[in-house]
């Protein structure tokens, strides 16, 4: 086995000091009725090249097998990656190296995830980024349960019906066994929250908002803001699509409190829906209470400038059942990843590739409607929009699947039962025109 | 040849941070020109762009690629973490997770679209249950810690589902720092169990302490002392009879593959960390994967989506009117699980077998030839790890850190330190069976002279590290006036 | 910040030869099982299996991670060596080349089954005419020094071909040794020529030797001092009323693409470096490409396979009844071929010039900076590069190679030293276009340093380098008795 | 453009101090008659994305692009190679490095090109190997060059008809100019290299025989040294598959004086044709007439152990019109390739692909004689062999390859135009038994 070093005599030399008779005399502290009879019933083991013939036909059964065309966002978008990044990332000094326990050997780490805070500051307009968390629904959840426990005297946490329902339904699993509530404000008929229904809340503790929301659209955080002063709660938006802040008002401008997001836009595969990037930002008051790990920067015992984790005391492995979170290993190499694309695209490059996005958005609305279907609202989006879409169109995205790899819109149904034949539409700097215009003469 | 100390000193880079090698005007991007018409947004909803750094391509390639020479990775060298598992990530793995198949799938192109991705996840997650000995197994969880969580919500909705909800957890001394803040997420009072004198549960404190309001017990087997919990079946036995359940806290799962399977000793819930035994890359803090097995009474409660296969296709399932719901926006770390899959694949059941077996011996022999020269507060035979302190070096005034530290002078990555906490000045040593003899040797030789050097030359020890880019820093300025952004 | 320079010191690894890792037993690799029966040769064929090393696969990961930590490559920082275009060499031409409809190809697969990649060749050998106005382009020779060799047989043909072979070749003190060197391969002696009191060739000189028993002359354009051969048209002209050839050595290139066509001045036979200009990974000694571009009346003669377009498909042509053959088994280096292409086709027309005016400004910048720090032979506008020397360091026994290893201290990679050997102690500092203006700020402000550190401290540089893993090698003890094998 | 990184101020402050008005004022040294009028005519530039698509449809029209089943080798041989190779060997430390020219900060290359060498001693049985050289074809030409040079008396070299005509044809164009000729020895019907054809030929300064040789035999070595022995002229091997000395007896233990070798099977793509590695090893004796690099061992002024290039008193950049060889750059990359890749297969692993080779190659000559084929030889081969085919076999052939991408054998007749209906088939440890089963029955 190639993984395995040892050789014959290495384990009879080792075995003789360990004072062991054999490799299974090692186990003897194992009380025999514990132990396995009998091997694992797994494959044969395969060789290398056995197992790039097998992946390779597992990864043919899925369609992005081959060239495709993703006109499906709803949280994990279709962007270009530049050669750099994965190169960069998968040096192995990065992949292969443990949370930076060490500092010392560390500072690779250390002062890229420093960076990719700073960056992410700057992007969300924050005053503190933590070093990631596994995706923007966790990092979600992990904010109101925040907002519960700095506001006690109240249980429950409003959050708007446009937040992407996988992270309503996380919100609602790691509330469940808090005795604390997630109430749900419903969408106005622009396909916005709808701020009048939450005025009426009570006993809340918090308000989460998406913006871009579920529907693409973007959302007054500005009146929401008010609300959370009014009601003296927290103020926690979300978003799934990171490159809309090369050109949106950041959160941070309205005054948000927390901001949970998705990064995976920011250079990370889609893979299959993980891992991406949850991102976690808040102001200055709430350092305290954010979970997970802080890079900071401090100075060597000579003086120099070093980086090391820090406020650790909020923490699991120092707080134990007390900790802000149970969170330890988190999205790190994915950070890292961020911040090399941040650092490629730069201030220039984020704003470019922005606004192609909406560019791309605005036309493909417009070849849709031109093809048929229905603009469902009105209000502004970024590069997502929903469509309702012609009876017949059901089977032609089937047949667009098939014939052109093309995936044309997210049905909307399951998710919102109301809206039959509504479809999710999303485009990216990676859709050309051409591949827009095709799509609406088929389904025209 | 072979027994020189590995550490050395070389030319590295200095490299300040990134945007102060920003000049405006500079970007690293070629984008496509647009084929369609600029659509500018109303200018009330924009903001000034992100003032990111504005580089050239060489700048930002010059720049990961300074401070990647600043780290050290298990392709370094030496990486004995104890609780850890760093072992050697193979490379052919993340050429499997890079295929445009896996990479590029978008988690909503539907389950006819996306059958390569289901089976792949059907199988690792059979292979899993075979591996553990459990029912079943959900991938969804993005971490232990995620996997501890939702092993404890099971628990949790487990107890809702028999009526009456308890209020308490007892967690052993040991376990690990997750396991009571998993717990007190899901509402449980952490009740603390000491460990017995030979380092591992005794059936009578647990007997004591387990009661109708106890909702379980968090055991880690092996635990982290390195130490196999012998009475785990009779612990079992005991909290069942109380109505409790027991969680398995898997992440030391690598001493055990093939020897024993958790799930049936009495074990009811289990997370394991594919970024440790698994050999996914732990990416200097992840991402990794926390899949969790049950028996076959908590299935019902496992997140959605679950996968079902019919026939010879796969179909994600979401009508389990019990389930705990949903803790990841999509499935879990698929990209991380493509990696796993494929370790287990290129082991086979003998490799696996062989990896705990040779994780285990390399343990012991660093045990037995180190414990001569450093306490070792439990002498009895440990699984893949071992947990030393400084109680002999007190007395030249040297710590556990100092002599952490001091490794990295001799070129190796030092153990966990400061943990487990029942061991004061815990120096805890996890090999992993990746590590071959002479690398082992090695190692064992760098403690001794340490060792060596905490008697005759204790500054060696407390000045150190000298060979790193930076020597120790001050953690306690950076937490007292944190700075956390530039 | 920018300022300070970047070299420091850090924690690397020794690591001792491979086969001192080597262990009876351990394979690296695991084979598929076979599928077909052994059949064993006649053992009167048959030899022991070489005694290669036996290692585990994070065995061999280590040794050649800890290998490449000792390394110093354009990615780690400038690396200004003149006459070496150390640019950067984009990933993305790495991507492009590791296709599998590329890597994976046999070059015997017939020209129906190889469109994509004789398509490629074509059009590459349409895009080197063009930037160096030829009529055609070879892209056979796999390096520089094989294109000369190319360019010289084709000259050594031309002249059969016109009936009267000639004996000489007249070669510039400035040449690279491989000019002289290939002619020699040609039966051609050379003919020293000394570049006149501006560094450059006087038509004069050049007519005072040329005759009718002299082939031709080799012209290196901008010449290794950096400085455009400005008679160049005269010189030419004299040579091809003797009925000579001009052969041109294009490895400098990169000074002027988009700003003079070598085709159009009189040059018959010009060599380029792919793996200088056009940004190709050197490789630590290579592979690169040196395609060569010949006028109209020189095609009869180039290498073949030469490749035709017919309507829109392409093919491979053999019968060239003029043609000096092949230089190649198969077709030259088509690896490197693609990463050129990809090349020229991200940069474009705008993206070249830019690349060859950028460079030429980093240049001068350089040599404007320091012409008062080192003393500058010939103090004239340069082309990409410029020529200093350690005359003004000399009155403190401090030589080119002292400032060399301490630039290393630095964290510089130093300049070419001692080439050209017109310069006594020549300093030979070529930026390249992908140096920033900060870099070569510090690069700048480090050359200043060691210049005054040579006056006041001149030890620092004769005990040079100190960062790096090892110091000064002993090269007289290599070359004496020389070690070439473990 | 993202690979320059001057800004408009950089610039203007730049040309301040350079004395230059203007970009195009560095330039005034150039005659304005030199000068390019106009623009270069080149296609606009590409975007990294377009790039992709571009190259990706240029890959696409080569049948490599897909999953083909290669069964020619001659000179180009389709094996497994592992991931970590080209993992490690793009270790940006490694490929972006120039030629080692100081040593202090290339012990990397240095070490591992010394290794290398070694291991093609190892190999090869020979006291020296050089750190390569551009391919087998002009290692070879440059063996030849080392016999005339050596053997003044001599102006013929004694060229085996059976060594791959790539590399006759080379040796060809290097000796054009020089005046040395070079002689055929023809082939017996056995298709091994005619001795007594040798023994009758005069005036030659050394002899070349390919082993195993193009048709894929293996040449009785011994009986050549023998000749080159009693005529004292130099004795030359070469060989085109690396692996065939993971089983046979290697050229140094027949006496080779030189051998001249083809890399490429060790661990490099065929990327149609190049860059392979050109193998080049000889006798002490021939020490200072070997051209290129050279990496020896020695000392640093500390008294560690270290590695520079050696020897250089040979080379054009010290001797110039007097160096053995004009060579310079040489194929170090690739060197460094194989050091990893025969490092991985290490010493069980290159006999146990060995003897698979040979293996499947038995096999499908068995498999193609049950299909009607005629074996065109009876000797012993390695992993090549040459068939008579059946008269409609090359449709079928053309035919395969557009349904199956399976490439059946190399035709000869362009070679040997005697030999019509006859195919050079090679298998390496790649091919399965089903794929030659497949193939049997196909052409059947
Ligand atoms: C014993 C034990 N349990 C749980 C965990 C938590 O795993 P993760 O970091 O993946 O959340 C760890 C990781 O350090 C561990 O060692
Ligand atoms: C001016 C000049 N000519 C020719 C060459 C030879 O090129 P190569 O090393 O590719 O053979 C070089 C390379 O150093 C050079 O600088």
């Amino acid at each position: 086995m190639r993984y395995l070093p040892h050789t014959q005599e290495d384990i009879q030399k080792m075995l003789a000091v360990a004072g062991s008779s054999s490799l299974d005399d090692l186990f003897k502290t194992i009380p025999d009725a514990v132990k396995v009879k009998g091997g694992l019933n797994l494959p044969e083991p395969m060789s290398e090249w056995e197992l790039n013939d097998h992946m390779e036909k597992l990864a043919s059964q899925n369609i992005a097998c081959k060239a495709y065309t993703c006109l499906i966002g709803a949280g994990s978008y279709d962007h270009y990656i530049p050669a750099i990044i994965p190169y960069l990332v998968s040096r192995s000094e990065f992949a292969t190296a443990y949370t930076p326990y060490q500092p010392e050997v560390s500072q690779g780490t250390l002062q890229g995830i420093y960076e990719f805070q700073t960056m992410i500051t700057d992007l969300l307009g924050m005053d503190i980024a933590t070093a990631s968390h596994y995706d923007c629904g966790t990092a979600l959840a992990e904010c109101a349960l925040i907002a519960l426990r700095k506001n006690r005297k109240a249980d429950k946490i409003a959050v708007s019906d446009l937040v992407h329902p996988g992270h309503r339904q996380i919100i609602e699993t790691y509330l469940k066994p808090t005795g604390y509530e997630m109430v749900l404000i419903p969408h106005t008929r622009d396909g916005l929250t709808d701020i009048a229904a939450l005025e009426a809340m009570d006993g809340i503790a918090g308000l989460a908002v998406q913006s871009p929301n579920f529907f693409g659209h973007i959302e007054d955080l500005a009146a929401f803001k008010k609300i959370a002063d009014d009601k003296k709660i927290l103020f926690i938006t979300s978003f799934t699509e990171a490159l809309a802040w090369g050109v949106l008002k950041k959160p941070g401008s309205f005054g948000a409190d927390l901001v949970a997001g998705e990064g995976q836009s920011l250079g990370i595969p889609k893979s299959f829906g993980g891992p991406g990037l949850g991102l976690l930002a808040g102001t200055s008051k709430l350092m305290r209470d954010l979970p997970g790990r802080l890079v900071g920067r401090t100075k060597d015992a000579n003086g120099q400038d070093g980086y090391v984790l820090t406020l650790s005391t909020r923490e699991q492995h120092i707080r134990r059942e007390k900790a802000s979170s149970n969170i330890c290993s988190n999205n790190g190499l994915n950070a890292m990843t961020a911040a090399m694309y941040l650092s490629t695209i730069g201030k220039i490059g984020i704003r470019e590739i922005a606004q192609l996005n909406h560019d791309k958005a605005i036309y493909l609305k417009s070849a849709l409607t031109g093809a048929g279907f229905e603009p469902a609202f009105d209000s502004p989006f970024f590069n997502e929009f929903v469509m309702k879409a012609p009876r017949d169109f059901s089977l032609k995205r089937a047949d667009l699947i098939s014939r052109h790899c093309l995936f044309a819109g997210l049905d909307l149904a399951p998710y919102y039962p109301e809206l039959t034949d509504h479809y999710l539409f999303c485009a990216t700097e990676k859709v050309s025109k051409e591949q827009m215009d095709q799509l609406a003469k088929e389904v025209a | 040849m072979m027994t020189r100390r590995p550490g050395t000193k070389g030319l590295i880079f200095n490299e300040p941070n990134v945007w102060d090698k920003s000049r405006e005007g500079r970007c690293a991007i070629s984008l496509p020109k647009s084929d369609v018409e600029r659509a500018p947004l109303d200018p009330a909803l924009t903001g000034d762009a992100p003032d990111l750094p504005q580089l050239s391509e060489l700048d930002v390639v010059r720049h990961y690629t300074r401070l990647s020479q600043w780290n050290f990775g298990v392709d370094s060298g030496m990486y004995p973490l104890g609780s850890c598992t760093m072992k050697y990530n193979p490379k052919t793995n993340e050429v499997q997770a890079a295929r445009q198949g896996f990479a590029g799938a978008h988690p909503l192109a539907g389950d006819e679209c996306s059958q390569g991705a289901l089976r792949l996840m059907y199988d690792l997650e059979q292979y899993l249950a075979e591996i553990t000995g459990f029912d079943a197994v959900t991938l969804q969880p993005a971490a232990g810690a995620h996997g501890e969580l939702t092993g404890m919500l099971i628990i949790h909705a487990y107890h809702a589902k028999q009526g009456r909800q308890r209020s308490k957890i007892i967690i052993p001394d040991t376990a690990h720092g997750t396991n009571p803040a998993s717990a007190t997420l899901c509402g449980y009072k952490s009740v603390n169990l000491k460990s017995g004198p030979k380092g591992i549960l005794e059936p009578e404190a647990v007997a004591a302490v387990m009661d109708e309001e106890t909702a379980g017990i968090m055991i880690t087997n092996p635990n982290t002392l390195g130490l196999f919990e012998e009475n785990i079946k009779e612990i079992c036995e005991i909290v069942h009879a109380k109505g409790g359940l027991v969680y398995g806290d898997g992440a030391n799962m690598n001493a055990i593959m093939g020897v024993v399977k958790p799930g049936t000793v009495g074990i009811d819930v289990l997370h394991l960390n594919l970024h440790k035994t698994f050999s996914t890359p732990h990416g200097g803090g992840g991402p990794g994967s926390g899949p969790v097995a049950v028996t076959r009474e908590l299935i019902p409660f496992l997140p959605i989506p679950r996968l079902e296969k019919e026939l010879d296709t796969f179909k994600f399932v979401t009508d389990c009117p019990d389930t705990i719901g949903r803790l990841h926006t999509f499935y879990g770390h698929f990209g991380v699980m493509v990696r796993a899959y494929a370790y287990i694949l290129t082991m086979g059941a003998k490799g696996l077998l062989d990896a705990s077996r040779l994780a285990v011996l390399n343990a012991n022999y660093i045990k037995e030839s180190l414990k001569n020269t450093l306490n070792l507060p439990y002498d009895r035979p440990c699984m893949h790890e071992c947990v030393f302190n400084d109680a002999r070096q007190q007395a030249h005034h040297i710590t556990t850190m100092d002599m952490a530290k001091r490794l990295l002078d001799y070129g190796f990555h030092p153990p966990t330190v400061y943990f487990p906490l029942v061991v004061e000045g815990a120096f805890m040593v996890e090999p992993t069976e990746t590590e071959s003899k002479e690398d082992i040797d090695q190692f064992i030789d760098a403690v001794k002279a340490i060792a060596k050097e905490a008697e005759t030359d204790p500054e060696k020890l407390t000045r150190a590290p000298v060979l790193p880019k930076v020597t120790r820093l001050d953690e306690v300025a950076a937490a007292r006036k944190p700075c956390l952004r530039g």
